[in-house]
């Protein structure tokens, strides 16, 4: 294919290098500095697509962000499928792939189109509400068929190859947009020694600028944009980035950049290198200069392909040198866009003629298009476009001279491109997404920035000053505030001045009147992607969806990918008509992040796959994973749940495990256990305020068990604590909870009790922690230490002692969480490996064997003790627990919980108690989560009693064992119960105590 | 994303670092034996929950670990001043009345 | 009322639907109501519906400051489903799913319920216990609800990554078929137009700048555009505004207003056809019919009215999208917004009498409440119409937090606080 | 170890705590939280690496705790240490040790590894009032990060604001790191102390080397580093 409407010469692309690609199966050429866009116009492709509700052929109108129609699927492989990437602007690479996301079976004949014709005046706003509705069932089916037609481009059906980072970033003056106005501010900022970030959407700096035919100071524009950018390039405080949306604008002046660093190379990343990156901005200062949209015109089948953007034409013929057709028509309603016309037949093309709005328009543009010899027919509109799968016509017609009918008769233009202009929209987006409402500005005819409380200014066409020595100076002249804000001394840069033909009033018209009604006229498109028309917007109000989010939402005007940039203050002005309003009572709707569409990738960054969440490892870690331990995730921590042996089953590997605990010893990882150094003299005070039992008397060299609650009284974390000196404490908490815990006693000592003088820091990390426990716990411990006397008398139940073990100091806790003779050896954790391989060493005599959590649950259940969180759940105090013991009433300090307990629904007698449940039939194993009642025959819904906390098979009692609750199960021991499980069968228990084992605790007292 | 000035270490941090922890300034009652149910219950629960200027409680959870005072607006999000635990705040009413 | 079908949409074709009535009228405020309801939510509208269809109540306002369904209706992921934990709760969200079913017949409103089914994802065994305590209860209380393991989930959902090689592989889920997604729009809208045609007046950009009580009962609101509009009940059902009207009736709720976001991409090919959730790696998502990702984020920690949150929450929620999709990292997401969620502290509402005589909340519904509409408004109406709580709703009663009856449901609530 | 006595309490420097030498005698091998990555570490540099990451050698690390407007603390810790108390966010360094702050009433004090028990015992007998000393040793570790582009690592890893104008060469600031969190504190202009909790130290590390691959990534001691921490050892001013 040749490059048909290629210019010989100019533009900013490099014609020696031509590059390669695809799109829907054919391939083309285009060249560096292309946009995907801009080559397929050189091409001479009229249509790229079909529409969403009507199928009816698209073409590409703009030339950047607000491109409604051309939006591509892109990616060479299955792995880099890219949905909905948008045409203009992704610039081209070689060998880029791409293809239509819409027109099913292929762009030039398809079905839905025809349906599209036929079904189409079926189709208004919310059709959908009113049918599909009988019979109830056939939903499901009407539901696929639309779901067949929804979505744009697909989803990749592998996972992604590249990566994605963030950049955190500080700086004093943030600028968006590169274009006069941002550029001048970045030099009057730059030059202050202020730090400042330059970020533009586009490859090239520059902005308006780069689409030619400016002049400064008599120099062609580009001439001050090099020396500009070279100038900011060279200062060490500015950081210059193309590619790279400012997507949203966030409180404090926090903002995303969106930067896309490699999309322009190639289908996926260089190694190592990532494909997008997020730049997370904190800026003392915000100047916005974010330019404006052109806003086409509506009219009768306005979509036509060939009917363009005027802005946009002018960009495809001076930035990529290609000339989008041959025969062009303009309509607009004001002077800046004679432009296009000249840059049109500066290119050697044909204008046919330029259509006016403005009664009378006249003045120094009027007079260039005469002097070279266009026709300018003032007063008249083009109520309608012809053409089947292009523009063949403009069907022009007189206006009125308020815009609101058209007059006389028509005549037909021919020409194959239409180019339109309804003036500017600021792109105030940014502005309003920390939720600053925009204000309606008649002089402007478009919304500018309102009220803010954030830290920011906005200079040039986004404050609605188009004109392009404005831009400059406003920019030179913010740039310098936003840096002296921030803290420094600044100074207006000199900026040149630009050569401009003085512009006449525009006029604010929107939508061209046709001679028939808006519902009987050829559509007329406001919003492309969603195929929402005027007429659309006008039957909205008409049924009385009369606010402008009700209109949004009935008609899904501004739902698009491109977010209704084109089309949003059009169809916002419709509806004020339509509703007899001013635009400014209707308002708008709310503008939300992104500006453009963000990958998920790009915003998860590098918090994924393996470094998705941290993985907590203890000490011993490589020696479980050594002795092919299985892990389960508690917390963020890695903790060996059973050490299953080759050929073993989970439960043959539980069994074992219990088995040898009880019989000889065994040895559990427990240093994730939370860990707390309390020191102070008020120390022993502070403890009695937050466990609900005692602790004035404890003395040094013990230990006692404590339970915590929240001040409504129910339990939230329990542990042990020892007193290591009259005002030194070791507190351990649960391994979830150990932060939480950490941060609730600082909460209460910061804000409630400062006066009480405590230190808490963390040690969790700082002690290795390994329980041995069994009959022949002493045996090993006592081959392992010369300086502690192990004698039971010496060194008793709920004792700690300090010693060296294998060689390291250590401090030995004689807890019990098995009920057997059980000691927690601490040490360093540096030395923790050391010790637990020498244990090993001295126990394989005995068959030392490790365990992991879930033998520890087993162990501990068959004594009846609680895991805080698996036995509780935040609805739970320690009456319900049937830990009376563990609370002391009388201490003289209401204590954490105390009242909360005591409140008219927690002291009901018939509240869900903790007990121990067994199963009628030994052999049965409740399912955890099983629920009780009283009657397994009853209608459902049925009464519960309460839910299996906990269960296990217990190999040393060779039968099932359970914990759970059962509503006034303290006053029901004896009584059975039926748990009725999700296979049908139906589960009897018992209900008895919760201590299935050793209920004297003599195992432990050995 | 808020910008949070930690009047322990005195600069600005982002909001990261830091947790709300609700509503600032609520003592915990003298007696909490004496408190009628209602009032144990207004104390753990009942909340102004205002539109407009609030005081709240954080901590600088990863950073210096210290709980402290923010006056912000509910509405705008703007942060007004932070103070330190015992300090009072410059700020008790509204300077901009937003109602519903 | 004019009826809705696919045969009138053929005739309006014929006229260029030129002559579609409009869906619900613009009336002129009356001085006396028998029911005030503040809030034109999903809500409110459901209420006015019920009380007019159920107990015969036409002469009701419902006043709404902004326009209908503008609140959290317009701003929630549209999940609807019923497998909450406690007895209360679960039963007072079947009452609402049972009334989903056959609503938009009997709305004459399509709603595009669309029960593809819900899946909460367990990835601890904690999650698992908690996963099957739910299920049970569930199963008892006569919800569908079925604990599926990681074979079962991978079958309904193929696209996800279940493999054990994940920071926190996927264990199981539960599974409830019956739920889904329903246009939150079309909720409020369907509710309005039904309401309306029945004869409550629906009073759009109305502000209530007080309660107006005469010796400890309500007796009307003043609004900011319309004076006074005395009513003899007055039910406030204004979402994360609950604090706001509770001030002017001069009492303290015991519910916080946060931000709640959410998000979507842009429209992609259906590839996902059911809901999937997870509270542990904390992230929610389905496809709706037009093709998004339609997904939900956490609750900011802080009170906040702007409705908006902040970004490391939606940083972590695509975090959690990605780890669960990995082939979703390319896609690329469109917009993203907040809504003012009225949290309790047991993440279970507030459907309660007060203080004030004759004046009833309706309010902390958290992240629960576009499910619960119909159900919700049901109640309420019930509640309203009789002047004492619904049976269902007395559990419900704002003093539960006086007397420590909570109902926690925070496990449940989809959200972790 | 002959010290260690067989009673819990034993600690006559300050009656009512525990103090205890928990280090034991060279023949006991430590294992630092990033053993199973050191035998990656070489002196070794790469051409074009521009960031070198390592793991120093187990240090003591202890945690002052103390009102800084005590004189009895303030000058106690002068007097153990030999260096004042630094201001919030700043360090002092001399010798083999450093002392920074964490929080308002919170120091670290590192040194050299073999020192833990001796140094809690000079402040033990230095200190006055209301203060605690904690070994913590065993729970930290600290990683260096250096070279040319050490900075932008950081900026991948963490929100602060790590620019030189804000974060200069000794200031000392805790904060977010990933999804965990660390001390940093910067040594040199392209020298960077990262103090990471034991348990995180796998993720940090691993963390840390991704967002370094771009640039070329040596783990070991890069030479101008150790040389820049040389010119630091004797540098005992505010900074």
């Amino acid at each position: 294919m040749t490059q048909s409407n290629r210019l010989p010469r100019g533009g900013r692309i490099d014609r020696s290098r031509p590059l390669t690609f695809k799109f829907n199966g054919q391939t083309y050429q285009g060249f560096a500095g292309d946009s995907l866009a801009s080559a397929l116009l050189a091409n001479g492709v009229d249509v790229i697509g079909r529409s969403f509700k009507y199928s009816r052929p698209r073409g590409i109108i703009a030339a950047g962000a607000e491109e409604p129609n051309a939006v591509f699927q892109l990616g060479a492989t299955e792995a880099t499928q890219t949905p909905n990437v948008r045409a203009t602007q992704q610039e081209l690479f070689d060998g880029l792939v791409s293809q239509p996301t819409s027109g099913w079976p292929n762009l030039n004949f398809d079905f839905m189109g025809l349906m599209g014709t036929i079904l189409g005046r079926m189709l208004p706003p919310g059709f959908y509400y009113k049918t599909f509705m009988f019979p109830q069932a056939a939903w499901d089916t009407y539901e696929k068929y639309i779901r067949k037609a929804a979505g744009l481009g697909r989803s990749p059906r592998e996972p992604d190859v590249d990566i994605y980072d963030h950049l955190n970033q500080h700086t004093d003056v943030l600028i968006v947009g590169a274009g006069p106005a941002g550029l001048a501010a970045a030099l009057s900022a730059a030059r202050s020694g202020a730090r400042v970030i330059l970020a533009d959407e586009q490859a090239e700096m520059g902005g308006s600028l780069l689409d030619g035919g400016y002049t400064l100071d008599g120099q062609p524009a580009a001439e001050w944009l090099k020396a500009t950018l070279d100038e900011l390039a060279r200062y060490d405080n500015v950081l210059l980035l193309p590619r790279s949306t400012v997507n949203g604008y966030h409180d404090h002046n926090f903002l995303t950049i969106h930067e896309r660093r490699t999309d322009h190379i190639g289908d996926r990343a260089p190694a190592n290198h990532s494909r997008q990156r997020l730049h997370r901005v904190r800026a003392k200062w915000v100047v916005l200069a974010t330019g404006a949209h052109e806003r086409p015109l509506v009219y009768g089948n306005n979509d036509l392909p060939g009917c363009m953007l005027a802005s946009a034409v002018s960009t495809y013929i001076n930035r990529y040198a290609v000339v989008p057709g041959n025969r062009l028509v303009l309509m607009t309603t004001n002077d800046n866009a004679y432009r296009t016309a000249f840059d049109w037949q500066d290119a050697g093309r044909e204008v046919v003629a330029i259509v006016d709005t403005r009664q009378g328009a006249a003045g120094a543009w009027q007079e260039e298009a005469r002097r070279r010899g266009i026709k300018v027919l003032t007063g008249h509109a083009v109520i309608e476009a012809r053409g089947r799968k292009r523009v063949q016509g403009a069907v022009v017609s007189g206006l009125s001279p308020d815009g609101s009918q058209a007059l006389g008769s028509d005549q037909v233009l021919v020409c194959d491109t239409l180019a339109t202009s309804g003036g500017w929209s600021p792109a105030v987006h940014l502005s309003c997404h920390t939720g600053s409402r925009p204000i309606w500005d008649d002089e402007v005819i478009g919304f500018v920035p309102g009220k803010t409380v954030q830290k920011q200014l906005a200079a040039g066409a986004v404050a609605g000053r188009f004109g392009l020595n404005e831009c400059l100076e406003e920019g030179a002249s913010l740039g310098a505030l936003a840096a002296t804000n921030a803290g420094f001394t600044a100074e207006p840069a000199a900026v040149p001045t630009a050569e401009c033909r003085p512009e006449t009033r525009p006029m604010a018209l929107f939508c061209v009147p046709h001679h028939k009604r808006n519902s009987r006229a050829p559509k007329q498109f406001v919003d492309f992607q969603t195929d929402v028309t005027a007429a659309a917007i006008e039957l909205a109000t008409r049924e009385g969806f009369e606010s402008i989010e009700h209109v949004k939402r009935y008609t899904a005007m501004g739902f698009g990918t491109d977010q209704g940039k084109l089309g949003n203050i059009n169809g916002m002005a419709i509806a004020a008509k339509s509703l007899n309003q001013t635009i400014s009572e209707t308002g708008t709707t709310i503008f939300r992040p992104n500006y453009t569409p963000v990958t998920f990738g790009a915003i998860a960054g590098r918090h994924c796959n393996d470094l998705f969440d941290p993985m907590r490892y203890t000490a011993m870690h490589e020696w479980h994973v050594k002795h092919g331990a299985k892990f389960e995730d508690v917390g963020q921590w890695k903790r060996p749940w059973y050490y299953p042996k080759p050929g073993e089953t989970m439960q043959q590997a539980l069994n074992r495990e219990c088995l040898a605990t009880r019989d000889s010893v065994g040895i559990l990882d427990a240093s994730t256990l939370g860990k707390i150094d309390i020191q102070g003299k008020d120390a022993r005070e502070f403890l009695g305020r937050v466990y609900t039992n005692a602790w004035a008397k404890l003395p040094v060299g013990k230990c006692r068990y404590g339970l915590m609650c929240r001040e409504d009284g129910m339990v939230f974390d329990d542990g042990v604590t020892s007193c290591l000196g009259e005002n030194h404490f070791l507190m351990t908490t649960t391994t979830g909870g150990a932060a939480g815990v950490l941060e609730w006693l600082e909460l209460y000592h910061q804000t409630e009790w400062p006066e009480l003088e405590v230190y808490m820091n963390t040690v969790t990390d700082h002690w290795a922690t390994m329980t041995i426990a069994g009959p022949n716990a002493r045996k090993l411990l006592s081959e392992l230490t010369d300086d502690i006397d192990l004698d039971r008398d010496t060194f008793k139940f709920m004792d700690w002692r300090q010693g060296t073990v294998a060689g390291v100091p250590a401090r030995v806790f004689r807890i019990s969480f098995t009920g057997e003779l059980s000691y927690e050896i601490n040490v360093q954790a540096h030395y923790g490996l050391h010790v637990w391989e020498k244990l090993f060493e001295h126990g394989a005599k005995y068959d030392l064997t490790p365990y992991g959590t879930e033998t520890m649950h087993i162990l501990r259940a068959e004594k009846g003790f609680i895991i805080a969180g698996q036995d509780t759940d935040g609805s739970v105090h320690p009456y319900d627990l049937g830990m009376s013991w563990a609370v002391k009433e009388d201490k003289p300090f209401s204590f954490i919980g105390k009242r909360g307990m005591k409140r008219e629904d927690c002291v009901r007698t018939d509240r869900k108690q903790l007990v121990g449940l067994k199963t009628l039939d030994p052999g049965i194993v409740l399912p955890e989560g099983a629920q009780a009642v009283d009657d397994p025959n009853q209608p459902k819904p049925m009464k519960m009693l309460g839910h299996i906390t906990s269960s296990y098979y217990s190999a040393n009692l060779e039968r099932s064992i359970a914990m759970g609750l059962i509503r006034n199960g303290h006053n029901r021991e004896g009584d059975i119960v039926y748990y009725p499980l999700e296979n049908g069968r139906v589960v009897e228990a018992e209900i008895c105590g919760t201590i299935f084992l050793d209920p004297k605790g003599e195992r432990q007292n050995v | 994303m808020f910008y949070i000035y930690c009047p322990y270490c005195g600069e600005h941090r982002e909001e990261e670092e830091f947790h709300a922890k609700g509503q600032a300034h609520l003592a915990r009652p003298k007696d909490p034996d004496a408190c009628s149910d209602e009032e144990w219950g207004n104390f753990l629960y009942f909340r102004p929950n205002p539109r407009g200027l609030y005081h709240e409680l954080w901590v600088h959870a990863i950073g210096c670990r210290k709980f402290f005072n923010i006056a912000r607006d509910t509405q705008t999000y703007e942060i007004l001043e932070t103070y330190r635990i015992g300090e009072s705040p410059k700020l008790s009413q509204s300077t901009d009345q937003q109602q519903s | 009322m004019q009826k809705y079908s696919g045969f009138g949409l053929l005739k309006h074709a014929l006229t260029y639907h030129e002559n579609w009535q409009r869906v619900w009228r613009n009336p002129k405020p009356k001085r006396k109501y028998d029911v005030i309801i503040v809030g034109g939510g999903g809500h409110g509208l459901a209420t006015a519906y019920y009380l007019a269809k159920e107990h015969g109540i036409t002469n009701v306002a419902v006043v709404e400051k902004g326009y209908l369904g503008g609140g959290n209706t317009a701003r929630n992921t549209t999940i609807v489903r019923s497998n909450y934990l406690w007895d209360e709760a679960a039963l007072l969200y079947e009452h609402a799913m049972k009334l989903w079913e056959g609503l938009s017949q009997d709305l004459n409103y399509n709603l595009m319920f669309s029960q593809r089914g819900v899946l909460n994802l367990g990835h601890t065994l904690q999650d698992m216990r908690d996963i099957q305590r739910r299920v049970n209860a569930n199963r008892l209380n006569g919800i569908d609800s079925v604990a599926l393991d990681t074979q079962g989930v991978q079958e309904i959902v193929p696209i996800m990554d279940c493999s054990a090689n994940r920071r926190y592989p996927v264990l199981g889920a539960s599974w409830q078929p019956r739920a889904g997604v329903a246009r939150h729009d079309a909720v409020a809208w369907g509710f309005a137009r039904a309401a309306d045609a029945m004869g409550v007046d629906l009073i759009q950009q109305c502000e209530v700048t007080d309660i107006i009580t005469e010796d400890g009962a309500a007796v009307g609101v003043e609004t900011k555009q319309h004076g006074v509009l005395r009513g003899d009940r007055i039910g406030c059902v204004v979402a994360g505004n609950s604090g706001v009207l509770a001030k002017m009736a001069g009492f303290e709720l015991p519910v916080e207003s946060h931000p709640l976001q959410a998000l979507v991409s842009e429209p992609i090919r259906p590839i996902l056809d059911t809901v999937v959730m997870s509270n542990h790696v904390h992230g929610y998502i389905s496809q709706s019919d037009k093709g998004d990702l339609v997904i939900g984020a956490g609750i900011d920690g802080y009170n906040g009215y702007g409705q908006r949150g902040s970004y490391p929450t939606i940083e972590h929620t695509l975090q959690a999208i990605v780890e669960m999709f990995p082939i979703f990292s390319r896609v690329r997401m469109n917009r993203q917004w907040g809504g003012i969620v009225d949290t309790c502290p047991d993440a279970c509402p507030i459907i309660s009498d007060t203080p004030v005589d004759n004046l009833f909340f309706n309010c902390g519904w958290g992240t629960g409440g576009f499910k619960a509409t119909p159900g919700s408004g049901h109640v309420f109406a019930a509640t309203l119409a009789k002047g004492k709580a619904h049976e269902l709703a007395k559990p419900f009663s704002m003093f539960r937090f006086h007397n420590g009856a909570l109902i926690d449901e925070h496990g449940a609530a989809g959200v972790a606080h | 170890m002959s010290d260690v006595t067989n009673t819990a309490v034993d600690s006559t420097a300050t009656p009512g705590v525990a103090l205890m030498d928990q280090q034991p005698d060279d023949s006991v091998p430590a294992r630092s939280p990033l053993h199973h990555v050191a035998q990656a570490q070489t002196g070794e540099v790469s051409a074009n690496a521009r960031v070198s990451i390592w793991e120093e050698p187990l240090k003591t690390h202890l945690i002052l705790r103390g009102d800084a407007a005590a004189a009895g603390f303030r000058e106690g810790v002068q007097a153990a240490t030999g260096l004042d108390l630094p201001e919030p966010l700043q360090s002092q360094s001399k010798g083999d040790w450093s002392l920074s702050w964490i929080t308002p009433d919170e120091w670290l004090l590192v040194g050299p590894g073999d020192q833990a028990f001796t140094m809690e015992s000079r402040l033990r007998e230095q200190l006055e009032g209301h203060y605690a000393v904690v070994n913590v040793g065993g729970g930290q570790s600290i990683v260096r990060l250096s070279g040319t582009e050490a900075r932008s690592v950081l900026m991948k890893s963490c929100p602060y604001d790590v620019h030189d104008r804000h974060f200069p060469v000794g200031k000392v600031v805790t904060t977010v790191l990933g999804k965990t969190q660390a001390t940093l504190r910067r040594l040199g202009d392209n020298d960077w102390e990262i103090v990471v909790r034991r348990s995180f130290a796998d993720y940090i590390w691993r963390w840390l080397l991704d967002a370094a691959s771009e640039h070329g990534v040596h783990t070991g001691p890069l030479l101008s580093a150790v040389k820049g921490q040389a010119s630091h050892k004797t540098d005992t001013s505010t900074v």
